[in-house]
């Protein structure tokens, strides 16, 4: 029987051959699916829910101050100790509550819930926001449990640099910069 | 070997492994160092091949080049502080073991989780398994020495990248769920897109038929090469598609359900002829059963929310106790043992990787094959070596 | 961050050439900028985003730079793609050495770039910066970096090699 | 000797070297186009452009490749034979040359007239296992021993079932001389040879893209087995003469089956070395689509397929042939 059915087997075995020649070649002639990427972008439909690298938000009156309230949460959460906040006690303000000051979640729309400000809101004026972006994880701890709604992701996914310095950022030297060019532009390519 | 004055692996691990193997070696054998940087071992897995001209007499793994202190980085942090080493330890099914962290400290905590929740954690996941199984797939051919069919499967993927990245912010290394739920909830974007995706791929599994599965040199190369039978698959602790390519039909999703797997309708493919293409062949399964399962979420999908309302926040204290929570990832049965004393940090976490104990079955198995079979063996196991050495 | 090792080279000294013809030594710079054939060298998370790159939707390959060589040798780029752990690091400056002048390394990932997430206070595993083992040309951070990134990075390189960029700059993306 | 002789001696010599090194500049020029041409396929059948952006449609990628391979460093592994090792990409190119003078691409385009052109051609051809051997000798790498190792097994198997498939050809027509074999068949494609032979020119196929050890075929480079096979330890232009060699034994394979089984420089109108050429690479493509198409055979596969089909088929067909030509003649 073998004599029989091996020919028989090397034809379909042969034939698969072909089947498969067939798909290639007809791959061959449709369409790209490259975006030319310096030329052309992934559209920013895929593209804004990236996480780039996190930043603070400026208040709505002064785009150059941010939102932050120094209470450090981020700088605690944050698994790969990333961030350094640095601020300092101002006595306490009773006209401004915190719990209004939730504009965050237009600003960052997916986290839907937040934890609670710190118990004693204790005003506290920010000094510098250091983040050390070779260390992050990108996790969004810090973005999901601001109280103060005071960060966010950048955009600013195409970062690429000759040293290990350059993704060490001053946020709010960034954000007093995103101000003064009228709001928060990222992606620049040689950060 | 003596090491230079000046080098820089002073002071670091020597490997003693090696020297212990090579005095083992016949006069008439080779050793044959395969890794850390190999093209088929996926990564830094090391496999130490003696070998009797292309026959394969022994094949010992070494495993730690990519160990990455994840057990350890558990015992110092707080318990949501986990969850980016979850995205890390598997990175191609990082949502199984965003799952297995957070049911495993919520089964601790007694956590309730929305109905929309678990729709969402099943549909998130089920694409990233989808994912998983795709780039194996690709990643199989190439070392079986088709280049092209990666090529296919990333075209795949990266839909399900768009997808998966509009609810986690990613593209890998996902760590989107949280207690109590998930971070971010679906959008009609979202749903639309995946709609579309389930639509396309059918046929995009046909041609991945008509282009890989029939071929004659694939067949070849993969029927009745590797066989691991039931009692051997068994007693290395295998779970995954390797079990279920030998005849078991295991699948955690089934035996302990978890989440809510026990609404759906799906198949546990299983094949019982051991071998390698058995192996290819329940992945393959497996892509239609994630995809009828994504399908059926989608369609099912109930309102609420996307996370509890009182889900904990931040740094807290779960309560102290002990529990081992089970899920099943694209390579197995992905485990979490975690002992709680109370405090804010977990007091034990052991992560159970199914790679590792699917690996294990390679030194047996790898006995007495052609080069050429051990590396199709090899990928057949579908390792993430991160995800061994943990 | 100059480092004190015995592997990084001494920067602030450089030989002048042997023979110093300018325009064959821009045509040869030139060509290398625009043939960087990288090795097949996955460390952990970003070799599939490393992959990615090189697949249709991205396609590295259009600069010249697709051909993945398995073999140091032919290869002139190494894409550091992962976290160094001590138990490689041996290896990977054995790969580095084994390359052929010229040769580049490019640091894809926060892991690479400083231990990443996996650097902290107590650690015994990883290498916090694989600059302390190699010469680094170009550092991608990110957890893991787009694939766009990568390509910046690799720009960059060719930048750094040909002395200009030829490549448009995309437009700033709105934030 | 005497100055008449010198005399007619001087112009044949120079007529030799010019021949010699249009040959050369043909076959770099011809490697150049087919890496380019790869990549191209290979990009478009991934849905890719592959090389775009050096040069316009990256014409100049492949200048980029050949510029950067001859200014890198020229690396000998420690404890390799530097004879040995260097010797192996000059023997693997050196025969390359010397195949192509045999090969008529025109009516009277052909650089060399002989009767044994045939036989030339594949003595020359069996030089390429010898310089894969070397290189894994030489190389003192495991990996490239292995790959040695495959690549004589595997060419000293295919060659057999190669020369009886030719030999039926040749037998055909009487003669080994490729212009002859060429000259005999007509202008139309059912009055090819491969339209009398099609078993033959299938054998010759297969075992040409062997011989060139091309996918589905290339166990002695075997990527994701053995590194990169023989290949391992060469860097720069060491590599880069092997890469010429490929190619170039790939268009020597697509000539030999040109002129052998698709009517040389024949076609249906104005015959002429374009026929020949556009044969060829039509040929040559197939052979590229074909590598990105399939997965690579196991080792004993690749044996089996040779011993237990590829030469009982090649022997039948053989006999078959001498039979017909028997009986006819």
């Amino acid at each position: 029987m073998a004599i029989l059915t091996a020919p028989v087997q090397a034809l379909a075995a042969v034939w698969s051959m072909v089947v498969g020649l067939r798909v290639t070649i007809t791959n061959f002639f449709k369409p790209q699916e490259t975006i030319h990427y310096p030329r052309q972008e992934v559209p920013p439909s895929h593209l804004d829910s990236f996480r780039g690298h996190i930043e603070l938000v400026g208040t709505d009156e002064d785009p150059a101050k941010a939102r932050c309230i120094g209470c450090g949460l981020c700088a605690e959460l944050c698994p790969s100790f990333c961030l350094k906040v640095v601020a300092e006690d101002l006595p306490a303000d009773p006209t401004v509550s915190y719990e209004s000051h939730n504009g965050a979640d237009q600003l960052m729309p997916r986290p839907k819930f937040k934890a609670p400000p710190p118990s004693q809101a204790q005003p506290r004026k920010l000094l510098s926001y250091h983040l050390v972006y070779h260390t992050c994880s990108l996790c969004g701890l810090c973005v999901q449990n601001c109280p103060a709604g005071s960060l966010r992701f950048s955009h600013d996914v195409y970062l690429a640099g000759a040293s290990r310095g350059r993704f060490e950022f001053d946020l709010m030297e960034r954000l007093r910069g995103q101000a003064a060019h009228g709001g928060p532009k990222g992606g620049k390519a040689h950060a | 070997m003596s090491w230079p004055a000046a080098d820089p692996c002073q002071g670091l691990e020597g490997d003693l492994y090696a020297r212990v193997f090579a005095e083992g070696a016949r006069d008439d054998t080779l050793i044959l160092n395969m890794g850390p940087q190999h093209p088929s071992t996926h990564g830094v897995l090391r496999v130490l091949l003696e070998m009797d001209g292309e026959y394969v007499m022994r094949a010992e793994p070494v495993l730690g080049y990519i160990h990455r202190m994840h057990e350890h980085m558990a015992q110092n942090r707080a318990y949501v502080q986990f969850f980016p080493n979850m995205g890390r330890v598997d990175y191609l099914h990082a949502l199984a073991w965003n799952w297995a962290w957070a049911g495993a400290v919520e089964k601790l905590a007694g956590l309730e989780v929305p109905r929309r929740a678990e729709y969402i954690r099943v549909i998130c996941t089920e694409l990233n398994r989808v994912n998983s199984h795709l780039l194996w797939w690709g990643a199989y051919l190439l070392d079986l020495g088709a280049v092209t069919p990666i090529m296919y499967a990333f075209e795949d993927r990266e839909l399900v990248m768009d997808m998966l990245q509009l609810i986690t912010g990613s593209r890998l290394t996902y760590s989107s769920f949280r207690f109590g739920g998930v971070l971010t909830d679906i959008d009609t974007e979202f749903v639309s897109r995946c709609r579309a995706f389930l639509k396309r791929m059918p046929e995009r599994l046909e041609m991945y038929r008509e282009l890989v599965t029939g071929n004659a040199i694939l067949r070849g190369r993969l029927e009745g090469v590797g066989v691991i039978d039931q009692m051997t698959a068994r007693r290395y602790g295998a779970t995954g598609p390797v079990l279920r390519g030998s005849g078991v039909g295991y699948d955690v999703r089934r035996a302990e359900p978890y989440g809510l797997y026990h609404e759906f309708d799906y198949a546990v493919p299983v094949h019982h002829d051991c071998d390698c293409m058995a192996r290819y062949m329940v992945r393959m399964d497996e892509l239609e059963a994630s995809l009828s399962i994504v399908a059926q979420a989608i369609d099912g999908l109930p309102e609420g929310h996307c996370i509890h309302p009182d889900a904990p926040r931040g740094k807290w204290r779960p309560p102290a106790g002990e529990v081992y929570f089970a899920v099943e990832g694209a390579r197995g049965k992905i485990g979490v043992y975690l002992a709680s004393d109370g405090t804010e940090i977990p007091y034990r976490v052991k992560l159970r990787s199914p790679s590792f104990s699917n690996l294990s079955l390679f030194a047996e198995i790898g006995q007495g094959t052609l080069l050429s079979d051990a590396v199709a063996i090899l990928g057949s196991l579908d390792l993430v070596i991160p995800e061994i050495d943990r | 961050m100059a480092q004190a090792h015995p592997l990084t080279p001494r920067t602030d000294q450089v030989l002048p050439p042997r023979l110093d013809f300018a325009l064959p030594q821009q045509v040869f710079d030139l060509c290398r900028a625009m043939s960087l054939w990288p090795m097949t060298f996955g460390l952990a998370c970003c070799a599939i985003e490393m992959m990615a790159v090189t697949m249709p939707r991205f396609d590295l390959s259009r600069f010249g730079a697709e051909v993945f060589r398995p073999s140091p040798r032919q290869s002139d780029l190494m894409i550091v793609a992962g976290t160094v752990t001590r138990k490689m690091a041996p290896a990977l400056v054995t790969l580095y050495e084994q390359m052929p002048a010229p040769k580049f390394v490019l640091a894809m990932g926060n892991c690479a770039i400083s231990g990443g997430p996996f650097k902290y206070e107590g650690q015994y595993g990883v290498v916090e910066g694989v600059d302390s083992l190699v010469p680094v040309d170009v550092y991608v951070p990110g957890c893991p970096p787009r694939p766009e990134a990568l390509m910046e990075g690799l720009f960059q390189l060719q930048a750094k090699l040909a002395g200009k960029r030829f490549w448009p700059v995309p437009e700033l993306v709105e934030g | 000797m005497n100055g008449s002789s010198l005399a007619a001696v001087a112009p044949e010599l120079l007529r030799l070297g010019v021949g010699l090194l249009a040959l050369v500049g043909f076959i770099a020029a011809n490697g150049m186009l087919l890496l380019y041409v790869e990549r191209k396929v290979a990009g478009h059948v991934q849905r890719r452009p592959g090389p775009f952006e050096v040069g316009p449609h990256g014409l100049l990628q492949a200048f980029a490749d050949a510029g950067k391979l001859v200014g890198k460093q020229l690396a000998t592994p420690a404890g390799a034979d530097g004879l040995l090792f260097w010797a192996a990409p000059l023997m693997a190119f050196m025969p390359v040359p010397l195949m192509f003078i045999a090969i008529p691409f025109g009516e009277n385009l052909f650089g060399l007239q002989t009767n044994l052109g045939l036989v030339l051609i594949l003595s020359f051809a069996g030089f390429n296992v010898l310089a894969l051997c070397l290189a894994g000798w030489g190389s003192n790498n495991k990996w490239s021993l292995l790959g040695a190792a495959r690549a004589v097994s595997q060419a000293v198997a295919y060659e057999i079932p190669l020369l009886l498939s030719v030999l039926a050809v040749a037998l055909m027509c009487g003669s080994l001389d490729l212009r002859q074999l060429a000259g005999s068949q007509g202008g139309w494609p059912w009055q090819w040879n491969v339209a009398v032979q099609p078993l033959a020119f299938f054998i010759y196929f297969v075992c040409a893209v062997a011989e060139t050890n091309r996918a589905p075929f290339d166990l002695a480079e075997a990527e994701s087995e053995l590194t990169a096979g023989v290949h391992t330890e060469y860097s720069g232009m060491g590599n880069g003469i092997f890469f010429l060699a490929e190619y170039a034994n790939m268009i020597v394979v697509g000539c030999v089956a040109t002129a052998l089984f698709l009517g040389g420089s024949q076609g249906p109108f104005a015959p002429g070395p374009w026929w020949f050429l556009a044969k060829m690479y039509l040929l040559v493509t197939l052979v590229i689509f074909m590598r990105w198409t399939y997965p690579r055979v196991r080792f004993d596969q690749l044996l089996n397929l040779n011993w237990r089909w590829l030469m009982p088929l090649a022997l039948v067909n053989l006999l078959a042939t001498a039979l017909a030509v028997k009986l006819a003649g």
